[in-house]
């Protein structure tokens, strides 16, 4: 098994020197790697430059409505809750539109995997600033700089009770890999927030900028801390890279749930015995 | 004063939490099992507690599925409840209360209170009330006893011996005021009732959803849609459902989708706010062809409006909501057989036709319950799900309108949706003069196969009219009564299906001489549907839309004044 | 060959970001300097980078508002450009192109990559483009030079000689390739063109929010609606204008009616979805009488669709969205100046009839732009605020529908707005059968209002007609050309007012022997309004739903056939 | 000045007994307190019980959609900046519904008191889960039991960057009072969530319960630690009451607005000078 597996052969819409082409490369090479397998795989996205990046796997997806990926994908966890899912998607998406989507699913605690294109800008439409646009950038709309306080998605996650917290970066290709392996692996919700240089878009945070800006989380980190991983979320320039926090043995989502107590049959393999509609007509006689 | 009652009308009315709402369990379930045909409404204000609800009873001996008129007897449990609802009694109606507390003439006197209080606990007086009607009713006491001992069977003995007292009390009491008001009450009890079960609108599209093979709800709760979601997840664990209350509606759709997506049959459960945050997710549904059923129980709006009362004002909504151009069908169930009927039937359509398909209901209609035969049961229902081959294309344009749908993880394939323009494949093309329009025509295509299959509105009545009432939805049996007391010459046509109209129901509309149109809503949303759709003119409505449903007699003066 | 043109097409075309938007630029705006009528159109692919985007200029004598035709002249800047327009050309078309680059037969040779380089960057080759237009036209290429002198005026001198050489070199070899070509245009020059804007669509409406006296803007970007959003944004600061990206468009709605209610005048811009997201939000301006404007500029659906295409099929959406029932406006512009009047007039409407007001445009719409004369200044609109004295209501019945509005802080009263059916001073009730329908009713009212001010539909052409062309919004400009040409007993009828529709527009229905309805959708929503609200039938329909905006000469064949 | 001015005489469509009544009694007395004058002081809430609160003070209020107080408060702060603004409503309002909102205005930092009727549950729709509700807890739709993770609104707050977050609880007048008060005269956005019993449908977190469960921060406590801060928002039972963080001197929303550079006079009653039409259309030939 190599890359080909997954990859395939398509006019990829993003522009000439993005992150998201590292991203991509890191992808594949993590997911055979892993040695997924297609018919057990699905990717989830929103709207988005980021977003388009399940079309360019040879995989099955569901490629949704701008920010609502993840209900999306909490709805097929719970018809299916063996199916490995990737929701991949930009920062605008995930942390903006679906900002609401992002801590409630959290909460929920599905074995999904996030990950995060965060280029700090939105892409395809042509640069406004996101929730993770840095303090002071200027762009079309924020012609005077942004001034709302940037959205810190490692440091809200891990606040949410998110299981797997991590930032990689675009241009660090083996660490990044690494980390995509173990959310992957990860049981439970896994955000991996990754750097993307815009090189269309966002004029300050660069592919030198995040190289420049970035630490490695050394191995002396307690994963396991909560408050240690805030601390260490909310340090910036530079930037950690790594895991911040990893806690296990949550019970998920589609596991609390009833119909998957003593089976994890898909729900379109069941079919309902009719008796249960006699016996509740028979109660309420 | 000697009237004598073969068909009865019971209102019972006071603060949210005071006794209201158990007393007309206890009530309708014990005579249900007498034998007795039951019906109930109930009308309550959007708070937890005080305030003033009602909730009326008819018990008959003929099958009864809606209310004929004001109330032949009315207990207000508080002044309030007195003082808001005399005005729409009738000079006959009798009152019955608790007179140190509603003081007021003409009432006759039933110290619930005291006695309960007597008995041990105030919470007795909703049994105080029932075996007062029991009592007036002449209902077997020995019935209601039965029915205590096994709806406390597993209460504490003194619990069960004090529900009986205070229903022995109430009884007597009933009777010494019956005796005084010379009222007559004759109702026949009927064996099949017994038989039949007493459920609610919410309960008929929850069992409809089980039926249709429904194994998933999401949903925000949102009254009236909060009753179906909560019926089902009543039922959940033994029917094995997945219930997961969302974060938002908007998630709720998305979910439902996702499920959808990955082979589940999904349902959700929402009121007109929650609905107009799903309209993006309709599109989505629309676009990717992914299937979805959306029960809407419609509430007077616009925004918060009426949280807890009862319109047909959302229809123009559930047409036309979501941004560009894709099909659906929207089925309106007027009884709770139709209820269940058309909501597992919703399943098949948006399985088959890969399309959402909403249920629209409203407050009256999920609030309302009486004692109906059970319910048909079918076998399970058919999959159109395909396995996918490893050279599956999710829109093969091969069966036209109609791509065979698979799942992920059914078979070696992938599974690629796109909520952008796209593909055979699912991929997304800017290919504008060929597989753009193509995919265009292929959803296009299904509005007409929607019509193709779109149900034939039901004639009641004779044939050979000349007067055709039309109405949709929850109107049905409230109209039915009274078109059927109007007389020869008149029918009533209603749709139970509103959207797409089949072609044929215009036959219906050429041969009336003059047609009335009768909506719980205030700009005649489906006149304008129907007239537009058929090529007629409604020159008549009748309308209502102060937040309740018509009333029978109320429709039944009303349609004597358009005829 | 020998063709002498007087009004010339040319169409770039080539990789999003490969110079086709700056040769568009510059060639526009230095046309326009020079005195010539242009026009320019662009249709792009959604993504940054890369694909096949092309851009239509049309230069005329006459005023031109729309394009007619095939390009006489057609530039693409790579291969895949090359092959994805050739099919549309005409015969006589001509094809200027870098040989090198694009390897096909009857193309004249530019080389302006080795021209650009030579001069020492390839971000040259636009203006070796634009100069050789300049050259094939006779434009005077001093107008040109001046022209890149004052735009790169603050830039360093070399930058300037540069580029200038690059105008020249492309000059020469324009009018080489016309002399090849034996093409002859001949394209006077006026003088007022000079005087006049050269806007876009976009720009229209911003400037028309401004001229309406918007104070305030707050959107979520999205494609076309961002247009606005970014001209406003880009004015703000001069024009005292706040300016908020909000999170998502649930808040932008709800924020715009915050900022309304507390006396701002704001405005939204979005497209489908987001307006679908904004569905609660539009009930909830119609029940607590907040005005609010939302410019909504349509793309092709469902759910993402063809996001940077063009289509009128959000017309349904916009009629309908939002559970409940209360009354609003919809303005759909079909040039510039209706978009600057409209605009404007958006905002008295709200502000007046304190309801929710739509300018519906399209992509087309947005993006296209033209010459045309200054807009009119107006003096600042009225103000329709009152201040609240301490025993203010704001849902004060005295006044009929519209109760006078104050805002918080404006007067010691105070301003009670509620979601919830309310009373006169805004808050709950459930008073059924009184305050509730006064409401209700009150709310109602303004459908009657809003109807008496509809605009009157334009008619193009003479009274005198036969056959009547019946269009809306963007769809103008396009279908006045073409109908123009049809000759005599032909008129076009163009609604600038979609929602309520004047009454008085029937009369044009009536004396039509035929009518034909131009719509960019597959559903004919606006034919299904008409026919409904002025009970006629339209029997016969132009539709193209591809993603594309007519083009009149398509049109003109379109309605030969139909007619 | 006493409550009259505040108070106002009308059905009020609460349960006996509900900590609501407190939060009411609280909000009069520290309104007065503060001496806020009605014409320049303004209400904003969403739909639920505690929403209703506005209509129970005899204030300018608008009560809009359920979810939906922040943004409606953010346009009014937008067009007035002078005005005295606070958002009353219940958690699921606020932190479900509403919780994208919730998040973002937090990064705007617009000068609002968000006061949230924290009763762990869906009150008006009748005792389903909010996202507050603990672990465990069986309602109508979770009928085995609550499985997601709770919110914590004081860490999410903090986390997000509020410049003033407390815990106040209805049961414990005289503190809350006092916190109410701060939060009002904070300049930023200030939350306060009180705890608050709904007799009606939590069965768990009673007025006992909350009173058994509550410990005051002790004044040792370092406001401005952010980490700090979140440290002590993690612990429950007991729970901290008090100011968990508190920052001064960040830029607001309207403050950073151009518009309001050099007067803060709302935007009502100004008048656009038309020459600016002008001027850009002049560019514009
Ligand atoms: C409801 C809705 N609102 C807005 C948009 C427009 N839109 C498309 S992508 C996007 C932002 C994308 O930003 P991000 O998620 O950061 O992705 P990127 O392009 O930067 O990779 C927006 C606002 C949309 N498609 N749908
Ligand atoms: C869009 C929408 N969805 C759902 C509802 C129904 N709804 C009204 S109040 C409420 C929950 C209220 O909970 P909370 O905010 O905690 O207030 P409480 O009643 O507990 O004080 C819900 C779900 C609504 N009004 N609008
Ligand atoms: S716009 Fe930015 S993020 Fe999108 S593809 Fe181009 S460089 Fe990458
Ligand atoms: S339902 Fe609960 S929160 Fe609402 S008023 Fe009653 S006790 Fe209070
Ligand atoms: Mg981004
Ligand atoms: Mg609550």
């Amino acid at each position: 098994m190599d890359r080909k597996y997954f990859d395939i052969a398509t006019d990829i819409a993003w522009c000439p020197g993005c992150g998201n082409f590292g991203i991509r490369n890191i992808m594949l090479d993590a997911m055979v790697e892993l040695g997924l397998s297609k018919d057990k795989l699905c990717f989830v996205s929103g709207i988005g430059q980021a977003a388009k990046a399940p079309h360019y796997y040879d995989v099955s997806y569901f490629n949704g409505l701008h920010g609502r990926a993840l209900p999306v994908a909490s709805g097929i966890k719970a018809a299916n809750p063996d199916i490995k899912l990737i929701v991949e998607s930009g920062d605008g998406d995930m942390y903006g539109e679906g900002g609401n989507h992002f801590i409630h699913t959290i909460r929920r605690n599905p074995d999904i995997t996030v990950i995060v294109h965060n280029n700090m800008v939105y892409g395809l439409t042509k640069g406004q600033a996101s929730p993770t646009t840095q303090k002071g950038m200027k762009t079309p709309i924020q012609t005077e700089g942004v001034n709302s306080i940037p959205l810190n998605p490692v440091a809200l996650a891990i606040t949410m009770g998110a299981t797997f917290v991590a930032r990689g970066a675009a241009g660090d290709k083996e660490k990044t890999k690494e980390i995509i392996k173990a959310a992957i692996m990860h049981k439970g919700f896994a955000l991996v927030d990754i750097f993307q240089a815009c090189v269309s878009f966002n004029k300050v945070n660069t592919h030198k900028w995040y190289k420049e800006n970035i630490v490695i989380i050394p191995d002396t980190h307690p994963k396991d801390d909560k408050v240690k991983a805030l601390s260490l979320a909310f340090s910036e320039s530079p930037w950690p890279l790594g895991i911040f926090y990893e806690v296990n043995g949550f019970k998920t989502f589609e596991d609390s749930l009833p119909v998957y107590e003593h089976s994890h049959e898909p729900l379109y393999k069941r079919t309902r015995n009719m008796d249960i509609l006699r016996e509740i007509m028979n109660q309420k006689k | 004063m000697n009237n004598t009652i073969t068909d009865l009308t019971i209102m019972l009315a006071g603060e949210a939490g005071a006794g209201v709402q158990s007393t007309e369990a206890i009530l309708t379930s014990a005579m249900k099992k007498a034998g007795y045909n039951v019906f109930a409404t109930k009308e309550y204000m959007s708070r937890v507690r005080g305030g003033t609800n009602s909730t009326t009873i008819r018990i008959s001996e003929n099958r009864i599925c809606n209310q004929w008129g004001a109330p032949d007897i009315f207990i207000p449990f508080d002044l309030a409840a007195y003082t808001r609802y005399k005005p729409e009694l009738l000079e006959k109606s009798i009152v019955i209360a608790d007179t140190k507390i509603v003081k007021a003439s003409n009432i006759f006197h039933l110290g619930f209170n005291d006695t309960s209080l007597s008995i041990g606990n105030i919470i007795y007086a909703s049994m105080v009330v029932a075996g007062s009607i029991a009592g007036l009713t002449g209902v077997d006491l020995e019935v209601l006893k039965s029915y205590i001992a096994k709806q406390f069977e597993t209460k504490d003995k003194k619990i069960i011996a004090d529900n009986i007292k205070a229903a022995e009390v109430g009884y007597e009491e009933g009777k010494k005021i019956a005796e005084q008001a010379g009222l007559k009450i004759e109702i026949k009890n009927n064996d099949y009732v017994k038989d039949d079960i007493l459920v609610s609108g919410s309960e008929s599209i929850a069992l409809g959803a089980l039926a249709g093979g429904c194994d998933a709800v999401f949903s925000y709760p949102m009254t009236p849609g909060t009753g179906v979601f909560t019926t089902l997840a009543n039922w959940a664990k033994k029917a094995g459902v997945v219930v997961e209350q969302v974060e938002d509606e908007i998630g709720v759709i998305n979910m439902a989708i996702g499920a959808w997506y990955a082979g589940a049959r999904a349902i959700v459960s929402t009121s007109g706010g929650g609905f107009a945050l799903m309209t993006e997710g309709l599109s989505l549904s629309g676009m990717t062809e992914t299937p979805v059923v959306i029960h809407l129980a419609q509430r007077p709006g616009p925004a918060t409006g009426l949280p807890t009362r009862t319109e047909q004002g959302d229809l123009n909504l559930a047409l036309y909501a979501g941004h560009g151009v894709f099909a659906r069908a929207i089925f309106a169930p007027g009884n709770l057989e139709q209820g269940y009927e058309l909501t597992k039937y919703a399943f098949d359509v948006a399985d088959k036709y890969q399309s959402p398909v909403i249920v629209l209901t409203d407050q009256y209609f999920t609030d309302s319950y009486y004692n109906t035969p059970g319910f048909k049961i079918y076998s399970p229902p058919e999959k159109y799900i395909v396995e996918a081959k490893e050279e599956y294309k999710r829109y093969d344009l091969k069966e036209g309108s109609l791509s065979p749908r698979s799942v992920p993880g059914f078979g070696v394939g992938r599974v690629c949706v796109d909520s952008d323009e796209h593909d055979e494949s699912g991929r997304i093309t800017e290919e504008l003069n060929g597989i753009v329009l193509k995919m265009k025509n292929k959803r296009f295509g299904k509005f007409a196969l929607l019509k193709d299959i779109a149900l034939v509105p039901d004639l009641y009545g004779s044939d050979d009219y000349e007067i055709l009432f039309v109405c949709w939805g929850s109107a049905l049996t409230t109209a039915l009564e009274a078109v059927k007391k109007i007389g020869d010459k008149v029918s009533l046509l209603h749709f139970k299906q509103v959207y797409p109209i089949a072609q044929t129901a215009l036959n219906y509309f050429q041969k009336a001489k003059k047609i009335v149109m009768i909506e719980n809503n205030q700009a005649y949303q489906f006149k304008n549907l129907i007239e537009h759709e058929l090529g007629i003119k409604i020159p008549s409505t009748i309308l209502k839309y102060n937040g309740l449903q018509f009333i029978s007699d109320e429709l039944y003066r009303k349609m004597k004044e358009v005829i």
